[in-house]
């Protein structure tokens, strides 16, 4: 151990039920460090994160604070040893403000009283400081994903830590979003703070870290140096010899060419002049008109609630068109109700998996069925046939690789990438003219994130339509035949694979309308 | 062995008893477990009792004291009349006696009914009500619009009639005869109306009566029914109908045994009802003029009415 | 083999409950063995016996699977009690003011009416629910004290039987009586109905896509709405459902057991519902033999203080221990 | 101007019991233990807090009784479900049961039977000096028994506590979302413990108000139902102490209003007379539907290696 280390987990070991989650890791960190931890779906990383700050406890292993030997209960004891942490999903309460969640379970000068005043200052010091800001008198319900990132972050600097996790923090984030998180990232580094930094994506790491750590099926396969190596090692050790990266989508250098164009096909799916007032009378999409040609992948691309959510509940007829017209394969589905259009050939991937896509109190069988439980051959409308249905259920868990132990599994003993993974096969599963998916691959792993493109491709192929909103940039730029950019409701500029270009996405992403392309492309470092 | 204690005439009785309540309440399940207790010290007889029997279980349960050998089932109530009568009719065999307010129409030849003749006491107490009250305002306070409940209602209406006084009479009721916290409210809804004597035709409910007249703001006296009471309310207490069924039941226990197995038997000043004596807190001339209605109610000079029904 | 793994830790439970139970018995000085020899034997030892446990089952079984149904939606129905007067109420009303009618016609109104008042009885905290987003646990409580009072109306009122020391109606016209299996002790049909529901309870939820969409919504309302669910007429459905079952208990209780409206008819079956619903961990299959369980147990607790003179709390105690071990067998099979 | 002033103070001294039961059944809630045994721990604390006052002499020992009868309660709710995990429902039931056997088994051994039970002397009003000579005010509001103004204090100091201080900061954002405040090391465990023990020591007294106010003696089941009220009333105001305060101020004034009318006289049979505090409680509810609000976590249990989707 060099002097530098000032933290020093070592042979940890930890099980859950019949699984290893984690078998004899050691890690270490360094003051003043980012430091990456890497691994696919269930490698073990929140584990091990969660052993360090108390949440779970370790069945075996150290933990060393300044090469002392600590004993960490909860995480009380975790946060007196100054390490905070920022969850893969947000630890904050919904009603409560931004103010009282920052300060929950801390001392407050005036505890009985509550007169926050020196809270606030610290917070407001801190927002400054680290570039954070957010008004503290809000509501966390009213927050946008990357305001309550920041809180979870200022949670964490609030309490004064030296060590920070940052269990997967990008993952809700949009481009900008993740830039400016790292500027403040480094900010705390330069203050002195050692931070872990988990993630599945390679570039964030290689961008950010200065070592990274990988972990695969609860071993550490490695630790490195960032200027020590390149990204082949990272794939390498990450995915193991399972994947087969020559013929992966994910590190495809260039397919463009090999797309054909579809422009000619007929439009299976038109929407014009479709807008959607939400209850408070606010206009939340305006004027929106998008086709999608027979055998067409569309991408929309735009920061977080700018309206995506509400065009894929307006598509799929979850919330009723305020005005405009929809057509799906001519037919007029403008007032459809959603229990129709599923019956009659949508299929939705939700953005929020857990809250809109997910019965965790049901069995995989009846998850997978969901929203199609009316069709054939699941049901003849009045009675569903669970014979076939558990059949499916069981040929899909082998398809789509789902961890589980088979059909009559409770949905909530699924990890969260099992979770997207059966949202994923019951949109594949049956034949439907047009998929509707938000953010579908958004927490699975490099490999599970190939087989979904690959399912998507396979569609397009077949001449089936498809809507794929995300805020992975990287992501629409591999697959769509085009891309739609939507800001406050509008759609701002379609372009054609042709003219994909990051620069110019990201421009109509903050609402700036192409007009002088040629100088503003110079403008641009 | 068992053939030799089978005594060739006498038949030996076994009496169980069906209580809607607890023995313990102090009221009316205790007057009935008194009433037994006396009856087996009396004669002997080897009892039994069953508490808290709801309205569902009653059947059940008198069959389980027949499959016991129970053979005089003796049901405490007037919600047990008609499964009672039923049951008599299968089994000619068995006794039963039963409690209520009016007579069976085809009583069965092995069922005893106890009619309970509220009204008769009512006489009395709204005779010594009319004369006690100052404010010329009484109240009736009753649990549920019961035709017993009307009849004794009526017949308080009928000896304020008798009495030549000016005197109104009002009714309420509390909703349930159990719930003294009830009661207690509609008592102080009546005080504060000017009522200044209360007779309460409760059960459990009369111990938030006595709260209620003891915190009242000017004098209100109380008359109760059932049991002895005095203690609670020694201030505002005048008098109780006091029912006694150890009387009775030995009574009906001697004809069943002397080979009479079914009949109708009244209650009423001469048989198990009597006022708690002597009256409290009236004046002697009250006291005087109630011997004399007594005396009248028991020779048959007052006819009280049995009017159940409804009061708007 | 694994039915036996599986039952093993409630036999368990059930035995620690009465070890527990037992030492309480014993204390007060009472006999223990014969205590719970009656308790357990009193269903089996004679027909009678077995009559009035199977007679018991009915009410509470249609009380559980009146909790269970909403459950399956995630709506808590706590207003069995109030469901099952006004299902009584309903039969007895048609039941009098019908009274002429042959069987033929006056027995399936009866209980077609006890179905109907029981089921606008839950339509209320439904339709509050889905239109005013009312908590149905707040509705269906305060609705019982409502039926509570009406009940006494409809007793003391027009119908009232004028001889009866209690709140009763006058009998039901002989039509509208349920058929007999055998006379003494009478063993009425609701026993084939309360099976024949439990079946069909049973293959609604189980087997079609309707029974499919409530359990959806109460496993998650928000992502079944999403997926084409009417989730707030599914709150409704299953809160009318679970009316109409309760108030079919109540019509019943008038048409097989008291051939009257009588008050106290509702006993306690509503809380012996919830806590049957309960320890089937609101599955429906399993609500039936639950609940013959607990019949078993009340027959035969009853019988205990009649035979023994244990006084009568006794059997809440012992029934209350019975259910904490239950569940205390989760727990150690968790463990 | 009487008769309003015998109204509102009969009104107070009715809406007591809720009051206590009602924010006893919000503490609890506040960290997610849904508390269903009102009925029966209201029964053992009416039940044992008459016992105690009649055989020591004291009421202030019978009211410590029945407090500590309800936290023993609490104490075994939060027990089961905080330490084993038994869902909150099904325990709830089971202590409801026992509580209402306890109760009346209690008296049944202590005094055995009697004819005329043994009565407490109930408790006295307590005219707060100066304030309860005011005219019409004075004996509407300060001329009450102690734990008419005890409901009142309570209510305020459980809002006080609740919104202006940082424990109950941590203790509601335990039933909002507990592993969240578990990251934060705010003990949930021991914020549902307290608060389920108190919560059910607030229940017990609102028990023991029955007989040392109402009937100065214990009956069987004297409860009758008002425990499921209470929680019924805990639903009507939001999970929150002053609308519960408020909202037991108006149950109470329609069922004090009911029964005048009653005596009074109307065309209305008595038993819709009854019924009117229930329906209007309903509609007060369409009425304010908007802001009851319930804890996120409410009849959950928390486990913290657990992920609760
Ligand atoms: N509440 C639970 N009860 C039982 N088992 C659980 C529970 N929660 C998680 N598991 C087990 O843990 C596994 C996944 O946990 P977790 O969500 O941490 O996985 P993960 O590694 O993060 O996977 P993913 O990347 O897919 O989210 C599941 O496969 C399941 O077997
Ligand atoms: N609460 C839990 N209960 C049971 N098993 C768990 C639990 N949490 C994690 N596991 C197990 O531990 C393994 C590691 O999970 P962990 O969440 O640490 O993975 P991860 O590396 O964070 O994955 P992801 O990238 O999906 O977040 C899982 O595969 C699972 O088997
Ligand atoms: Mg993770
Ligand atoms: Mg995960």
């Amino acid at each position: 151990m060099d002097n530098q280390t000032i933290l020093e987990l070592t042979n940890v070991r930890k099980v859950f039920g019949q699984t290893v989650a984690l078998d004899s890791v050691t890690f270490s960190l360094r003051r003043a460090e980012i430091h990456g931890l890497l691994g696919g779906n269930g490698a073990g990383k929140t584990t091990l994160m969660n052993i360090l700050y108390g949440l779970y406890r370790k069945d075996e292993g150290e933990i060393l604070h300044k090469g002392k030997k600590i004993n960490i209960q909860g995480p009380k004891d975790a946060i007196r040893q100054g390490i905070g942490m920022v969850h893969q999903h947000f630890l904050q309460i919904g009603n409560f403000t931004v103010l009282e969640n920052i300060i929950l379970g801390t001392d407050i000068d005036n505890r009985y009283t509550m007169k926050t005043q020196n809270e606030e200052k610290k917070i407001l010091d801190l927002c400054q400081r680290f570039g954070l800001d957010v008004d503290l008198n809000t509501t966390i319900d009213t927050l946008t994903v990357g305001t309550r990132q920041k809180v979870e972050i200022l949670k964490a600097l609030y309490r004064g830590v030296d060590i920070l996790i940052l269990d997967e923090p990008t993952t809700n984030l949009t481009p900008q979003e993740v830039d400016a998180l790292f500027e403040s990232l480094r900010v705390m580094v330069n203050d002195g703070l050692s931070i872990v930094f988990i993630t599945h994506k390679l570039r964030e790491v290689l961008s950010v870290c200065d070592r990274i750590t990988v972990l695969r099926e609860g071993k550490n396969i490695t630790t490195l140096d960032r200027k020590d190596a390149s990204e082949e090692v990272f794939v390498r050790a990450m995915v193991g010899d399972k994947m087969d990266i020559e013929n992966s989508i994910y590190f495809a250098t260039d397919q463009r060419s090999s797309f054909v164009n579809r422009l000619d096909q007929a439009a299976a799916f038109e929407m014009s002049s479709v807008s959607f007032i939400n209850k408070d009378g606010i206009p939340r999409l305006k004027d929106v008109s998008l086709n999608i040609h027979s055998g067409e992948i569309v991408g929309v691309s735009g920061v977080a609630g700018n309206g995506q959510r509400e065009l894929a509940e307006i598509v799929t007829g979850v919330i009723p068109v305020s005005h405009g017209k929809i057509l799906l394969d001519s037919k007029d589905i403008t007032h459809t109700n959603n229990q129709e259009l599923f019956k009659t050939g949508i299929a939705y991937i939700p953005e929020d998996r857990l809250h809109d896509g997910f019965l965790p109190k049901a069995n995989v069988a009846q998850n997978l069925i969901l929203g199609h439980h009316r069709n054939q051959p699941y049901s003849d409308g009045n009675f569903i046939n669970w014979k076939t249905v558990f059949k499916e259920t069981r040929e899909q868990i082998k398809e789509y690789n789902i961890k589980t132990s088979g059909p009559e599994d409770v949905g909530g003993n699924l990890s969260g990438g099992n979770i997207q993974r059966v949202l994923i096969a019951r949109a594949f599963s049956m034949p439907s003219q047009l998929l509707v998916a938000h953010n579908p691959t958004r927490g699975l792993d490099i490999p599970s994130m190939d087989f979904v493109y690959q399912k998507m491709l396979k569609r397009r192929e077949e001449g089936y339509a498809t809507l794929l909103i995300s805020e992975d940039l990287d992501e629409l730029i591999r697959i769509c035949d085009r891309i739609a950019v939507i800001y406050r409701g509008e759609i701002l500029g379609i372009l054609p694979r042709s003219e994909f270009d990051k620069y110019a996405i990201g421009r109509l992403m903050s609402g700036i309308k192409e007009e002088n392309p040629a100088t503003e492309e110079k403008a641009l470092p | 062995a068992a053939v030799a204690t089978e005594a060739p005439t006498t038949k030996i009785y076994k009496l169980a008893a069906i209580f809607p309540g607890v023995i313990t309440d102090a009221d009316y399940n205790t007057l009935a477990y008194e009433g037994i207790v006396a009856l087996k010290t009396a004669t002997g007889i080897e009892t039994a009792y069953s508490e808290s029997v709801a309205v569902p279980d009653v059947d059940r349960v008198m069959r389980e004291y027949i499959d016991a050998g129970f053979n005089i089932i003796w049901t405490h109530g007037g919600q047990f009349v008609t499964q009672t009568a039923d049951l008599a009719v299968q089994f000619p065999d068995v006794v039963f006696i039963a409690e209520g307010d009016a007579a069976l129409e085809n009583s069965p030849a092995n069922l005893w009914f106890i009619d309970r003749n509220f009204h008769v006491g009512y006489y009395g107490i709204g005779a010594i009500a009319a004369r006690t009250t100052k404010t010329g305002k009484i109240g009736y306070l009753g649990g549920l619009t019961l035709p017993f409940s009307y009849a004794e209602a009526h017949a308080v209406q009928q000896a304020v009639k008798d009495s030549g006084l000016d005197v109104e009479v009002k009714l309420v009721w509390a909703g349930d005869f159990n719930d003294p916290t009830k009661a207690r409210q509609v008592a102080d809804a009546l005080i504060a109306e000017g009522v200044d004597v209360i007779m309460s035709s409760l059960n459990l409910g009369v111990f938030g009566v006595f709260e209620s007249v003891k915190a009242a703001a000017t004098p209100v006296l109380v008359t109760v029914k059932y049991t002895d009471k005095s203690s609670y309310a020694p201030d505002n207490y005048i008098t109780s109908l006091i029912y006694d069924f150890s009387g009775p039941l030995t009574d009906i226990y001697n004809k069943v045994v002397a080979g009479e197995t079914g009949g109708y038997y009244p209650l009423g000043f001469a048989t198990g009802v009597k006022f708690n004596t002597p009256l409290m807190n009236v004046d002697a001339s009250v006291i005087s003029q109630m011997d004399t209605v007594i005396a009248d109610l028991n020779s048959g000079k007052i006819e009280v009415v049995k009017d159940s029904s409804e009061i708007k | 083999m694994t039915i036996v793994k599986k039952a093993l830790p409630y036999f368990l439970a059930v035995v620690a409950s009465f070890i527990a139970a037992g030492i309480f018995i014993a204390l007060m000085g009472f006999d223990v063995f014969k205590a719970y020899s009656t308790i357990l034997f009193t269903s089996f030892r004679t027909p009678n016996g077995f009559i009035q446990t199977l007679l018991k089952f009915v009410p509470l079984v249609l009380q559980a699977l009146a909790f269970t149904i909403p459950l399956t939606a995630g709506k808590f129905n706590i207003g069995g009690e109030g469901q099952m007067i006004a299902g009584g109420i309903g039969a007895a009303v048609v039941g009098i003011l019908f009274s002429s009618l042959p069987a033929y016609l006056l027995l399936p109104l009866v209980i077609l009416g006890g179905i109907i008042a029981g089921a606008i009885w839950g339509l209320i905290p439904a339709w509050l629910l889905y239109k005013f987003n009312i908590n149905e646990i707040l509705t269906t409580v305060l609705l019982n004290f409502v039926a509570l009072a009406l009940i006494d109306y409809v007793c003391t009122g027009a119908l009232r039987d004028p001889g009866a020391g209690h709140p009763t109606t006058v009998a039901i016209g002989v039509g509208g009586w349920l058929p007999l299996f055998m006379k003494n002790p009478p063993f009425h049909a609701g026993i084939i109905i309360a099976i024949l529901v439990a079946i069909g309870v049973y293959i609604y939820t189980a087997r079609t896509t309707g029974g499919y969409e409530l359990i959806a919504t109460g496993a998650n309302p928000r992502a079944a709405g999403v997926f084409g669910i009417k989730v707030r007429r599914m709150f409704v459905l299953s809160l009318l459902l679970g009316g109409a079952i309760a108030g079919l208990s109540g019509a019943i209780e008038v048409a097989g057991v008291q051939h009257r409206l009588i008050e106290g008819m509702q006993s306690n079956y509503m809380v012996l519902g919830l806590i049957i619903g309960l320890i089937a961990k609101g599955d429906n299959r399993v609500v039936p033999f639950v609940a013959f369980a607990i019949a078993i147990l009340e027959v035969g607790a009853s019988a205990m203080q009649r035979t023994l003179m244990i006084p009568v709390e006794m059997v809440f105690i012992v029934e209350a221990l019975i259910l904490l071990f239950v569940l205390l067998s989760d727990v150690v099979r968790r463990k | 101007m009487d008769i309003l002033v015998n109204f509102l103070r009969l009104v107070l001294l009715s809406m007591v019991p809720f009051v206590l039961a009602g924010q006893g059944t919000m503490l609890g809630g506040r960290t997610g233990v849904f508390n269903v045994a009102q009925e029966g721990m209201m029964l053992v604390g009416a039940s044992l807090g008459f016992l105690v006052s009649y055989y020591s002499g004291s009421i202030f020992l019978g009211m410590v009784a029945a407090m500590l009868s309800g936290a023993l309660f609490g104490l075994a709710l939060a027990y089961f479900t905080t330490a084993l995990k038994m869902d909150q429902f099904v325990i709830g039931l089971a202590l409801f049961f026992i509580g209402v056997g306890l109760s009346t088994l209690l008296p049944k051994i202590i005094i055995g039977i009697t004819l005329t039970p043994p009565l407490i002397k109930t408790l006295p009003n307590l005219a707060i000096p100066l304030l309860s000579s005011i005219p019409v005010l004075g004996p509407i509001l300060f001329n009450h028994n102690i734990l008419v103004y005890a409901s009142v204090i309570i209510s305020v100091g459980l809002w006080y506590f609740l919104y202006r201080t940082q424990k109950g900061l941590e203790l509601r954002s335990v039933g909002e979302h507990p592993m969240t405040a578990d990251s934060l090391g705010v003990n949930t465990t021991k914020n549902r413990y307290w608060s389920t023990i108190i919560g059910g020591a607030l229940i017990g007294l609102s028990g023991a108000y029955l007989p040392m106010v109402y009937s100065g003696t214990f009956t069987e089941g004297m409860v009758m139902g008002r425990g499921w009220l209470a929680i019924a009333l805990t639903f009507f105001g939001g999970w929150s102490p002053l609308p519960i305060l408020f909202g037991s101020l108006f149950f109470s004034a329609v069922e004090v209003l009911a029964f005048r009318v009653q005596v009074i006289g109307s065309f209305l049979p008595y038993q819709f007379l009854q019924m009117l505090p229930y329906i209007a409680t309903i509609i007060v509810m369409i009425i304010t539907f908007k802001r009851a609000r319930v804890p996120a976590f409410l009849g959950l249990n928390y486990d913290r290696e657990k992920r609760s989707v």
